[in-house]
């Protein structure tokens, strides 16, 4: 009984002496929360590297693949095909920030920041709920369905030119000039006329 | 600042709603009470009663159920009053929204603003304990200038 | 036999002492909120804000407590259609009015209006116990469940902690009387029930203990009573192991549950006064009233007795809130046993401890206090 | 262990799934199909309707456990019925699943309730969202959607899921205008008793629960629980996803268990593909569950400390969980959902750097816990608040179906870890004890899972120490299910023990998925711990459960009660008396 008494006692009193408070919305975000002093004047708490905070998207290396879209856990990423272009459409309000965008990005176009101070007021505030941006796609030279995005092609037509052997480079660069810009279905229609089916390369 | 301004910005009193959520809000603010954040400091404190309260913080989905649960608990407080909706749930429905678009799920009532007025929004799934405070500092500053 | 002031000093003292009492209670209010916040580790609301947070929150945050009512005092003031109207209203105004005249007839170090006068002891503790009426009477009349269940409880508290209270209390009063004759002296008055006397007695008296000689504190020479009394505060003041009747997990907040704005301010502002007699009587009855009547060093005796009242406060909440911190909240039936047990059986002590004393002193046995 | 000990335990394993197998087979004759064994010791036996009343009686007369009690919509094949019996208190991993085909107009079951309380809620869940009947259920009353859920006619037209109730508008169920909140039936007897509401916001839960307690003077009489504001769909929402997008929604089921739905849903369909996921993955998900656990004990140790009032121990608890945080938010990224857990392995490897810090921090909490054992345990407050209330006996337990650290405080020796091992609990990974208390009160919950927080340091520390010997790889790429594969895992969430099912259809969105969450059991015994005490003590028993009302939300309701006197009946009587009604 005396002896619990006493350990309450003597953590109190250690508690009363180390304080951890932050000075959240005032403070200093260099000094290092982790050193408890009276007054600290530490801003932040904890933030690491690997902290999973708002998705920065660069425009640049965007390759409009959509490959963030068929992951996105919460749906925050749609696209949408509309008259030659690609539009995404992301809505920060639904995001869970899970970073499987970031994980399947292969132009390493997403990544997840450690901002994390979010709150706006008002529905439509600054741009942080909705973001949009759009690429230019190819369009199908026979029936004008979209094939692809321009920046997808160039770089993916480049890559797969570059990862083929010797004896089969002048082979592919002439058959993507043919059919690179087909569409799906089509290109099928037309495979075995053209002598374009994938199998022969591998 | 005249005294009314002041007393509002430096004494806001916080009601949490937890609607249908998933708890990790929920959480979240009560660490945001805990001594590495204490709010106290800054005037902050939680009372479970909305009509002591000055700022409503909602979380979650808000089921069918909870709807008119929520508007009563919104009439209960009296004005000047400020609504902050925490997490992604809360803003849009996040995660259990459903994929097709056409609409909340079976369940949800749909998200907070669709109910009650919102004044500020927390995205984060959950935000941050800081993130909490910021917004609802901000929010008791949007209380200041009411009416 | 007392010395009245004339009646122009009364009238402004009158309108002063609430307003200081305000005042003061408000700071100790706010420290009992710090300390409390320092043994949980962490900053609370009195502290040094840093520049950049100064726009937001001000430069520090002392008066917190006054912020609160002020916020209350601005906003809207609701009443439910089912309470009864007249009772839900009036209820506060009578908890403050009723603390307010009560702050007129204690002595803040030896000030009083109305201290002098000849019952001014009992006329107090009837104000004070009026506060826990108009709680029960508007929890009752809030027609909420929570309210009623905060009524119940509020009640039981009331009883349990007010026998041991009124009984410290008496056998402090007799200390007065009874001590005197027999240690040497004249009796100043027999047995005073006079708040102005007792402290008068005190600072007027010293005795040597174990060979020092020091102020006649009660609290020295009945220290049972005292102990009694300490703990029939904590109830009287909701501390921790007592805040029962408004237990927020339980009953949401008990009788206030239904108030807001304006009627829930007035409530807040009668918690503040009620914080501030408490302590102020008990210095009044145990410790001198922290009156000192010599000027030490050239100060005037009037800055001394601040001085000393300032520290004797600062013990008082560094206690309150060891204990509201340490503590878990009783059941409303084991506060009951708890009363019936230890505060009773102290102050039961207390009573019979004066004629102890006496009889051994007149049995020649040294008890290692002696009144000069 | 001698020879002949070994010898008769190996006779007395091999006989509990032999004796089950052999009894059924006797019973249901031409009916028996044997469909498979889905798993190690996991048996699909399918039969009809009539059977399902002498099975269940046999079952819980054998000692078995129902742990869950589901249907799947089967399209035109009708619904399927399936009773998920475990015995694996008794044998490890043993498990027998009794499927049922119903039509699919009008769709009827006997109901169970009457033979287990076990079965009670989740039939009543089945009668909500998909509209099987179960005659002769003693309550059925909506469970999770809301008692002015639209009739037959509106409700089909709701996004395809099919939600048709056909109920009687008997005394149990009265039906208003929607939006319009109907309070419980209440019978006139009842109404001198003075009723209180508590909830669907009340301090006493950070989530939001509807309590109607009956109460006389300070005595609680009657417990009513309406349940369904945290209904959020999930399961639906799990149907109609990809199943490498599910890991991330079920973790959003309950944000202080996140990582055990998670573990649950990938062990569950790692069982389905037969893939065995890496051995530091196994760690990394250990180190990840026990951290979680350690920072749920303690946030339970705040709560609990706030409900009896003593704020102090909150806000120390909450301040040393912190240090759980901070080390969850380096390991994954984030301080609640973690999302690190994925099929076929974990997301994101603990690296060397890591490992010191972990140490670190687990050092200064496991001094922390020693603290609050030392202060909790003496403190004279805390003992009066919590012994000796809420007491829930070992055969009441067992019959109503507690499970983890509650089951565990009334001396039952029941945890997922060891009987039903995954990640890196078995004994050839890790070594560790079931912590168990006789004391049957709040105070012996409290004492178990203070305990059990010591052994999750223990584990953590073992993980991390033979982490270091294994190779780099953490993750296996998982391949699509084939068509009818089913799987059915456990784990053991902070709370007890958390079940899921999932069967697949060949697609690459799951045909059923279905989720039983610990605090579904858990409910279910509150009301015969809340009977007969003081209201002052309803906080701390109800949250000496540790409800997750966000995991799963459920109700229950005791008729038949004798408004002078209380007395607290078994769960076997109880059922006696539905039976004679």
């Amino acid at each position: 009984m005396v002896k619990g008494k006493i350990k309450l006692l003597k953590e109190a009193l250690e508690s009363s002496k180390s304080i951890q408070t932050l000075d959240y919305p005032g403070g200093d975000p260099q000094i290092d929360y982790s050193k408890p002093r009276f007054g600290s004047g530490a801003k932040y708490s904890h933030i690491c590297e690997g902290l999973r905070g708002v998705p920065q998207y660069s425009e640049e290396d965007c390759c409009g693949c959509a490959a963030c879209e068929s992951v996105c856990t919460a749906n925050t990423i749609k696209t949408e095909d509309v008259n030659g272009k690609r539009i995404f459409t992301i809505d920060l309000g639904r995001c869970v920030f899970c970073g499987r965008c970031e994980e399947e990005c292969p132009e390493d176009a997403i990544k997840l920041t450690s901002r994390f101070e979010l709150a706006y007021t008002g529905p439509d505030s600054q741009n942080l709920e909705k973001v949009k941006f759009e690429r230019d796609l190819i369009l199908c030279e026979r029936c004008g369905n979209p094939v692809a995005p321009v920046k997808q092609y160039e770089i993916y037509s480049e890559k797969v030119v570059k990862n083929l052997g010797e004896k089969w480079r002048e082979q592919s660069k002439e058959d993507i000039e043919k059919a690179g810009k087909l569409c799906r279905e089509c290109r099928r229609r037309n495979a075995y006329t053209l002598n374009l089916h994938t199998r022969k390369y591998y | 600042m005249g005294l009314k301004q002041k007393a509002r910005l430096y004494s806001p009193w916080v009601f949490h709603a937890h609607c249908s959520g998933c708890n990790g809000c929920g959480i979240e603010i009560a660490a945001a009470l805990n001594p590495r954040y204490d709010p106290e400091r800054i005037g902050v404190t939680l009372h479970n009663n909305p009509r002591h309260a000055d700022i409503m913080l909602v979380e979650g989905i808000v089921a069918k159920q909870h709807v008119p649960f929520l508007k009563r608990t919104y009439d209960q407080m009296p004005t000047p009053k400020a609504v902050v909706a925490i997490g992604s749930c809360a803003i849009t429905g996040g995660v259990f929204k459903p994929d097709d678009d056409k609409g909340p799920s079976y369940t949800q009532g749909g998200p907070v603003d669709r109910i009650i007025p919102v004044d500020v929004y927390v995205p984060g799934c959950p935000p941050k304990p800081e993130a909490i405070i910021d917004g609802v500092i901000k929010a008791a500053i949007i209380l200041s200038k009411r009416e | 036999m007392a010395v009245y002031l004339p009646i122009w000093q009364i009238i402004i003292i009158c309108f002063a002492l609430p307003a200081v009492g305000f005042f003061l209670g408000v700071l100790f209010q706010s420290l009992i909120r710090k300390l409390t916040a320092r043994f949980q580790g962490r900053r609370g609301p009195w502290y040094i804000v840093p520049k950049s947070l100064r726009p937001v929150v001000g430069s520090t945050r002392i008066l917190q407590p006054f912020w609160d009512i002020m916020k209350l005092m601005y906003k809207q003031t609701l009443i439910p259609s089912t309470a009864q109207r007249k009772i839900f209203i009036s209820a506060p105004f009578a908890a403050s009015t009723s603390l307010i005249i009560a702050i007129w007839f204690i002595p803040i170090i030896g000030i009083s209006p109305f201290g002098p006068f000849e019952f001014s002891l009992i006329i107090t503790l009837y104000l004070m116990l009026i506060v826990p009426l108009t709680i029960v009477a508007s929890g009752a009349a809030s027609s909420s469940p929570w309210g009623a269940i905060g009524s119940y409880r509020e009640v039981i508290l009331t009883l349990a902690y007010e026998i041991p209270f009124i009984l410290g209390i008496f056998s402090t009063a007799m200390l007065t009387g009874i001590l005197t004759p027999v240690y040497g002296g004249v009796p100043l008055i027999p047995g005073s029930l006079s708040l102005t006397d007792i402290v008068n007695f005190q600072a007027s008296h010293s005795i040597s203990f174990f060979g020092f000689k020091i102020p006649a504190f009660f609290i020295l020479l009945n220290p049972f009573a005292a102990a009694a009394i300490l703990m029939s505060l904590i109830g009287k003041l909701k501390i921790k192991p007592m805040d029962i009747p408004d237990a927020e997990v339980e009953v949401i907040a008990g009788a206030y549950t239904e108030y807001t704005g304006k009627l829930l301010g007035v409530y807040e502002i009668a918690k503040i006064l009620l914080l501030f007699i408490s302590l102020t009587l008990f210095i009044d009855m145990y410790l001198g009233g922290a009156l000192v009547t010599v000027n030490y060093l050239g100060v005037p005796s009037f800055i001394w007795s601040g001085i000393v009242f300032g520290v004797e406060i600062v013990i008082l909440i560094l206690i309150i809130s060891v204990v509201n911190a340490a503590n878990a909240r009783f059941r409303i039936d084991q506060a009951f046993t708890w009363y019936m047990k230890i505060p009773l059986i102290l102050s039961l002590i207390g009573l019979v401890w004066p004629y102890i004393m006496v009889s051994l002193a007149g049995a020649g046995v040294s008890i290692g206090i002696n009144i000069v | 262990m001698t020879d002949s000990e070994a010898a008769t335990s190996k006779v007395e394993k091999f006989s509990i799934v032999d004796e089950i197998k052999l009894f059924l087979k006797e019973m249901l004759k031409d009916n028996y199909i044997e469909e498979k064994e889905i798993q190690d010791k996991k048996y699909v036996i399918r039969t009809t309707p009539e059977y399902v009343k002498p099975i269940a009686d046999y079952m819980i007369r054998r000692d078995g456990r129902l742990v869950h009690l589901t249907v799947s919509d089967e399209g035109v094949h009708g619904f399927e019925v399936q009773y998920h019996y475990g015995f694996d208190h008794l044998e490890t991993n043993t498990h027998f699943i009794i499927k049922v085909r119903l039509p699919r107009e009008n769709p009827e079951v006997p109901s169970i309730a009457p033979i287990t309380w076990q079965a009670s809620w989740a039939e009543r869940e089945m009668m909500d969202l998909l509209g099987v009947t179960f005659t002769d259920h003693p309550d059925p009353r909506h469970l999770f959607l809301p008692y002015e859920w639209p009739e037959e006619a509106e409700s089909e037209k709701i996004d395809g899921f099919s939600l048709y109730t056909k109920r009687d508008k008997s005394a149990y169920y009265i039906r208003k205008d929607l939006g319009k909140w109907v309070p419980l039936a209440l019978s006139p007897a009842d109404a001198k008793l003075t009723l209180l509401p508590i909830g669907p916001y009340h301090p006493m839960f950070i989530e939001s629960e509807y309590f109607r307690v009956r109460v006389e003077g300070d005595e609680i009489v009657d417990v009513d629980m309406k349940t369904g504001f945290n209904h959020r769909g999930v399961m639906r929402l799990a149907e109609q996803r990809h199943y490498a997008r599910i890991p991330f929604l079920v973790e959003r089921v309950c944000g202080i268990c996140s990582t055990t739905h998670a573990t649950a849903y990938c062990n569950t369909v790692e069982a389905m593909l037969d893939i065995e996921i890496p051995d530091r993955a196994k760690y990394i998900r250990t180190i990840i569950l026990e951290l979680e656990r350690l920072h749920s004990h303690l946030i339970w140790l705040g709560v609990a400390g706030d409900l009896i009032g003593f704020k102090t121990l909150f806000m120390w608890a909450l301040r040393d969980r912190e240090h759980v945080l901070d080390l969850f938010e380096k390991l994954t990224g984030n301080r609640v959902h973690h999302d690190i857990v994925y099929l076929g392995g974990v997301r994101k490897d603990i690296s060397e750097a890591h490992i010191p810090e972990i140490i670190r921090r687990l050092d200064f909490i496991e001094d922390s816990v020693k603290k609050y054992i030392d202060i909790a345990f003496d403190h004279p407050v805390v003992k009066a608040r919590t012994m000796d209330i809420g007491k829930l006996t070992l055969s009441t337990a067992k019959d109503a179906g507690a499970v983890g650290p509650t089951a565990r405080a009334s001396d039952w020796k029941i945890d997922v870890r060891s009987s039903n091992p995954y990640a890196a609990y078995s004994p050839e990974y890790t070594t560790w004890d079931v912590i168990t208390d006789s004391g049957c009160d709040v105070w012996s919950r409290v004492v178990v899972r203070l305990k059990e927080a010591l052994v999750s340091c223990d584990i953590i520390r073992q993980s991390v120490e033979r982490m270091k010997s294994t190779s780099a790889e953490i993750r296996v790429k998982p391949h699509l299910p084939e068509e009818g594969a089913e799987a059915a895992n456990k784990t053991e969430a902070p709370r007890g023990e958390l079940y899921y099912y999932i069967k697949s259809n060949g697609t690459n969105i799951p045909h059923t998925v279905r989720i039983r969450t610990p605090s579904y059991r858990n409910d279910a015994v509150l009301p015969f711990m809340l009977r007969g005490q003081t209201l002052s003590d309803a906080p701390i028993i109800i949250g000496s459960i540790d409800p997750c009302f966000s995991c799963t939300d459920r109700m229950i309701r005791i008729e038949d009660v004798k408004t002078n006197q209380v007395r607290l009946e078994r769960i076997g009587d109880l059922a006696r008396k539905y039976r004679r009604a």
